[in-house]
């Protein structure tokens, strides 16, 4: 799909795994998921056993010791199936680093091994009712009490929370600390008591994917589940890992745009209006030479993004702008490709139907585009 | 009316929304229910049945129906498309038998013009309708048919030998005839679209419409600058209602310790916004003082329809945005106006349509 | 040139006389006033002699007791002949209303008549260095010394200054009282001691017409040309008469959209490319449908706003929302209509690339669209 | 390089831009010196007398050019468009007889394509060279063209029998040819633009480039691939000087009691044209290296040409309105950026042929 300089031989082999994965264990049951609004907890374990699951992640651990691009290929993959809906990276690029960079050895040893073979599955809970993505005003709270924390507070918006087996939590452990009172705690939500699972939101899009509010009463957290072992880290760790995040969410708004605009390509070639193709309409044609740059354009600076990642210079403002210009110009080439596709473009069994529902999470999710713009704004 | 009107979807339709999301349709007892209540086809004659009301009426109706946000049932397809059919080029016959029924909410409206290879384009038609004997014969193919599903009435083009024309095509008991399965819709669940399908229907002579053969095109043309008149009408209150419920949710919601609404960048965006939905209302109102003198032309219908349509998606894209990760939720208004808006900007002829209606007249 | 049933036989006749006038008397002209950046002070006497001055003025001062559409009139015969660059309803419309709205009995027999036949041409000077359009921030002081104030401080983006026989000048007479303690001036600046008129400031566009710094240290103004008579009222009568002179920005904005896409109509229809007339290219004539729908939309709502304030219902939100809308649109159309011509666009003896470079003004002026959207905000 | 560069234009040019800008040109005598200091066809190899660079001097020296605003003596025309097309397609005799004086700023460059009647359409051209004897005899006009009141040799399009040919073409005491005045534009006024006239101008079957007839459309759309290249540096150079001086502006300068750059929307349009530019940036650097590469095809390089000018425009624009009443003011070098760079969208073919070959190629 993508032509690359970086992608070797083991990840070509990587990708036909990826490829076999998703048209033989999600394609055939995607219907049933949506309908269920979640993936079975038994996906998971089948992804880790196809060696889907935390590529990245040290060998020590289980992990596959691969790089950014293996995250890359599972989603040009999942894009190329038109199955975006449900975020594997979650699992194990975003949520197993936490552990694995600033986890005790012990944590490590406890969570990895069983995300890389999908045994547990895992979220992370940020946002709140209240708060939306000011972590500063955060109202969970763990009090310390002897060798354990107590959390109370609510949060929303969480992917993943239906078939999680732990849940990292962010809270204030010292509320006048502002930014420095915030930890992480690794939750193990099945056997917490106090614990409640709210409702699996139903959402515009990304069907497969579930979404919920958590409730935590006065929920028991062993000491030694505070991440790291050290309290007032969890917004520095929450900073230091957004702008991997981002850059993945870049990434897969760069391939949803380039797959949306080669279909809406093809089907401009076979259509038939007005006694000629649609392409040889000249208005139709410039859409597609403008939706065609963009996602050229848009693939270029992805590269360079992913250049200043490997090289370590990638910081927070680069993160911010990633997100907002891909995920902003990957909306705005859905919604001009869906036009060309006429009445067929709304209905949800063709693909830009779906790409034009999932797609616009991305301009919200990871902290809304005008948070990115405020980010970058203070930043000049 | 507008009274009556808004009780009816606020404490009718809105409650039962969900189910009827589920089930791809609104059932037919609301349609009767809409009869009772006096808000079907209200600018038909007392002599067929209905208020004789003028386009005010239908307005008044298509807001408050867009206000609560319920899709279907789709009552303005049937009293503001249909019914001027029958009204307009039906004969004396027809209009007896069939718009008291449509008054009542007895029998359901269609129009079916779209056909799955054609989209738009009205000259690559492949439906024909064959003179044999005294009737004529259907076949063909029809796709995108909103009320498709329960539609008693159908205003159906096809090719005849003197080019389009338009049939009545009453549904009951006709051989030949199938409706597919509702489609499955990014938005607009519960108003139902399905395929048609003709497969040597036969119809009387007397269902073709007018009574002439090869008038089709010149009375889908009259008949869709008023369509499109009432496409701005949904696409003017729909942005409006999105701009109401944003700046109430911008308000209430705080962040970063103050409303989201004391954020420059929300109260420009809704600046923005609340003058957009005010220009275009200006035009739709002038669409609607121009095709209450009978001056509409397809020009000025044309830009309405497009004009407003991409006002209205772009204005309930950034009020969606202003909400943040509840403007994703399906619980909130914004969400669901926002996926049942983009279709505005496809049907009733696309917008690229309209440009080159507009583009051709310069 | 504009279909409209408010139009009476009589503002025919006016037209045509406007047409003359700017045929015979400003035409012939531009290029030296243009060079000069400056119109000469005979021309407003030559308007006044033509009746073009002051039409709104009641008889009693020696106006013409018409409309808005005369000032209509006006801005349509300039925008038919490419010449927007001079503001005539500057002089009549926007600054002769405050002194026969506000003035005292003896200001307005002192001044009004002369305005009206273009003996006495006028400024309004509000704008600071510092300031922009905060009217707040204010620095120009009116301190009372006996019959007299002393006027000092500086202003700057003054249109007309260059010719004015006197300037209307705000300055707050109590700094401490905020916006209540602004007043308005007549300032008779031929013979004021003290007055310096700055440099005629090089524009993009807007050529003939003369934009001026000031600058007063301790000028002298007798009490009397307090305009009112009364201290404090500045901000209110500013305020009051915003909306009023936001309308015929409007107006100005929507005649000359109007004007650039049927240049491009016309233009397109003739100029042959690819063996076609531009028009055929589907690209083209997309473009302009999306003008003139543009502008068709524009003069249906500008109507609306002419309604709205015959009826005195057209507020501060009203004037800040006309002005800001019509001219961005102004702009846009003027821009995509521009690259329509080609090269050719980009010569000053083109129409399109006058109104490009004149229009942009409109977007700054009067207030900067900003400044509408965070009045209009503010009102939500 | 770029120092030197540097210091060139903001020492000897900067200073006398309003002169040239009345005059409508830049003197010949600042030529000389930029061809003394090394700074013309820097590309051109040793033994044409040139420093034998590569494309990033080109590039060093326009980004250094865009950033002081100086639009006349256009050097980067000179010697990144006229020299490659003798370099290129010359003869021997030709490259040793020229390029020498192009170096050293005696000779001045420019390429004549546009004709008043045709725009970019290339095959409509009308001006024709017809054999006599052993030369050509050139009759037509050509329009827009830069440098062309100073040029000294000519890129020259025709009709020739066997298609478009391309002529180098001397003008002194060339009988038959004429200029016309100096073109009154909307900005770039340091630069010059005029129309050129040929009435049967003789030169020698040598001016044929190449040798060989009918060769001029594949000649030049070789060579406009790189000079859509080198419109998008200047681009992304132009939008990276008007953000950094419309954030020093706004930083600086005070409304309603703080910083302009403190207001939420200031930030976000600043954020939202930095972002822009660096994704702009990033697009061009990777259209440099593929074009290092000899891999720049001409599809790719018409999505940066019209790419990288629209953004251009858009962000100077926005950048221009945030800068209030004093943006308007020619002081400014934001008002001059505005004017200078709206002709970016039209020159090097115009946007809407760019996408016409994006289009094709799909």
């Amino acid at each position: 799909m993508i032509e690359s300089p970086h992608y070797t031989a083991e990840h070509e082999i990587f990708r036909t795994n990826v490829r076999r994965f998703i048209e033989r264990e999600c394609l055939p049951h995607r219907k049933a998921w949506q309908a269920e609004c979640r993936p079975p907890h038994a996906l998971w374990e089948k992804a880790g056993a196809a060696g889907l699951l935390c590529t990245k992640m040290s060998p020590e651990y289980g992990g596959a010791d691969g790089d950014l691009y293996h995250c890359m290929i599972i989603i040009e993959e999942q894009t190329r199936a038109c199955f975006n809906e449900l975020a594997f990276y979650l699992h194990s690029d975003i949520i197993a680093p936490y552990i694995e960079l600033y986890g005790t050895p012990s944590q490590r040893q406890r969570y990895l091994p069983k995300m890389a073979t999908g045994e547990y599955t895992a979220a992370i809970a940020m946002t709140e009712p209240s708060g939306g993505s000011d972590l500063q005003a955060m109202r969970t709270r763990a009090v310390k009490a002897g060798d354990h924390y107590l959390l109370t507070g609510q949060k929303t918006f969480i992917s993943n929370a239906q078939t999680a087996d732990f849940i990292l939590v962010a809270a204030k452990t010292d509320v006048d600390a502002g930014a420095r009172g915030v930890s992480l705690f690794i939750v193990d939500v099945r056997e917490a008591e106090g614990f409640a699972l709210g409702r699996n939101l139903r959402k515009i899009g990304c069907k497969v994917q579930d979404t919920s509010e958590l409730f935590f009463d006065n929920v028991h957290v062993p000491a030694e589940n505070l991440l790291g072992g050290a309290e007032g880290r969890g917004f520095y760790h929450l900073m230091q890992r957004l702008p991997e995040e981002r850059l993945i969410m870049a990434m897969s708004a760069v391939v949803n745009m380039e797959a949306a605009a080669d279909e809406a390509v093809a089907y401009a070639k076979d259509r038939r209006v007005f006694d000629k193709r649609l392409i040889e309409h000249q208005a139709a044609r410039f859409e597609l030479a403008e939706a065609k740059t963009v996602t050229t354009v848009a693939r270029a600076y992805l590269e360079r993004c992913i250049d200043l990642f490997v090289e370590n210079q990638f910081d927070a403002e680069a993160g911010a702008m990633a997100k907002w210009w891909t995920t902003e110009k990957c909306c705005e080439v859905i919604d001009q490709c869906l036009q060309l596709f006429g009445g067929y473009g709304y209905m949800k069994e063709t693909p830009i139907a779906r790409r034009w529902m999932d797609a616009r999470l991305g301009r919200i999710a990871g902290g809304t585009n005008e948070i990115m713009k405020d980010l970058i704004g203070r930043s000049l | 009316m507008r009274e009556t009107a808004r009780r009816f979807f606020v404490t009718e339709c809105l409650p039962h929304r969900d189910a009827w999301d589920e089930a791809g349709m609104a059932p037919r007892s609301i349609w009767r229910r809409a009869g009772e209540l006096g808000l079907l086809c209200s600018r038909v004659p007392e002599q067929y049945g209905g208020v004789g009301g003028d386009i005010l009426h239908s307005i008044a109706l298509i807001e408050e129906q867009t206000k609560t946000g319920v899709v279907g049932p789709m009552l303005s397809l049937h009293s503001d498309v249909v019914a001027p059919y029958i009204l307009h080029y039906g004969s004396e016959a027809q209009k007896k038998r069939i718009l008291p029924q449509m008054v009542s909410g007895e029998w359901i409206g269609a129009v079916a013009m779209t056909e799955p290879s054609g989209g738009s384009d009205l000259r690559s038609m492949t439906t024909r309708a064959r003179r044999s004997g005294g009737d004529y014969l259907i076949s063909g193919a029809k796709t995108f048919i909103s009320n498709g599903a329960n539609a008693d009435i159908v205003v159906l083009a096809a090719q005849t030998e003197a080019g389009i024309s338009l049939f009545l095509v009453e549904t009951a008991e006709l051989a030949g005839f199938a409706r597919g399965i509702p489609l499955d819709k990014a938005g607009q669940w519960s108003g139902d679209t399905t395929e048609l399908f003709f497969e040597d229907a036969r119809v009387p002579e007397s269902a073709l419409l007018g009574g002439v053969e090869g008038r089709g095109f010149a009375q889908l043309s009259e008949r869709l600058a008023e369509e499109r008149l009432l496409t701005g009408v949904v696409a003017v209150s729909a942005m409006e209602q999105a701009i109401a419920d944003t700046i109430a949710y911008t308000r209430e919601r705080q962040a970063f310790g103050r409303s989201v609404l004391d954020f420059q960048n929300t109260r420009f965006r809704l600046a923005e916004a609340r003058t957009e939905a005010i220009v275009c209302r200006a035009f739709m109102e002038r669409c609607v003082r121009k095709f209450a003198a009978g001056k509409l032309d397809a020009v000025e219908a044309a830009m309405l329809k497009w004009w407003s349509t991409e006002q209205q998606n772009k204005i309930i894209d950034s009020c969606l945005q202003l909400h943040g990760g509840y403007g994703y939720m399906l619980e909130y208004p914004i969400a669901r106006a926002w996926l049942d808006s983009r279709i505005a900007k496809i049907y009733g002829g696309a917008n690229e349509i309209m440009k080159e209606i507009i583009g051709r007249s310069l």
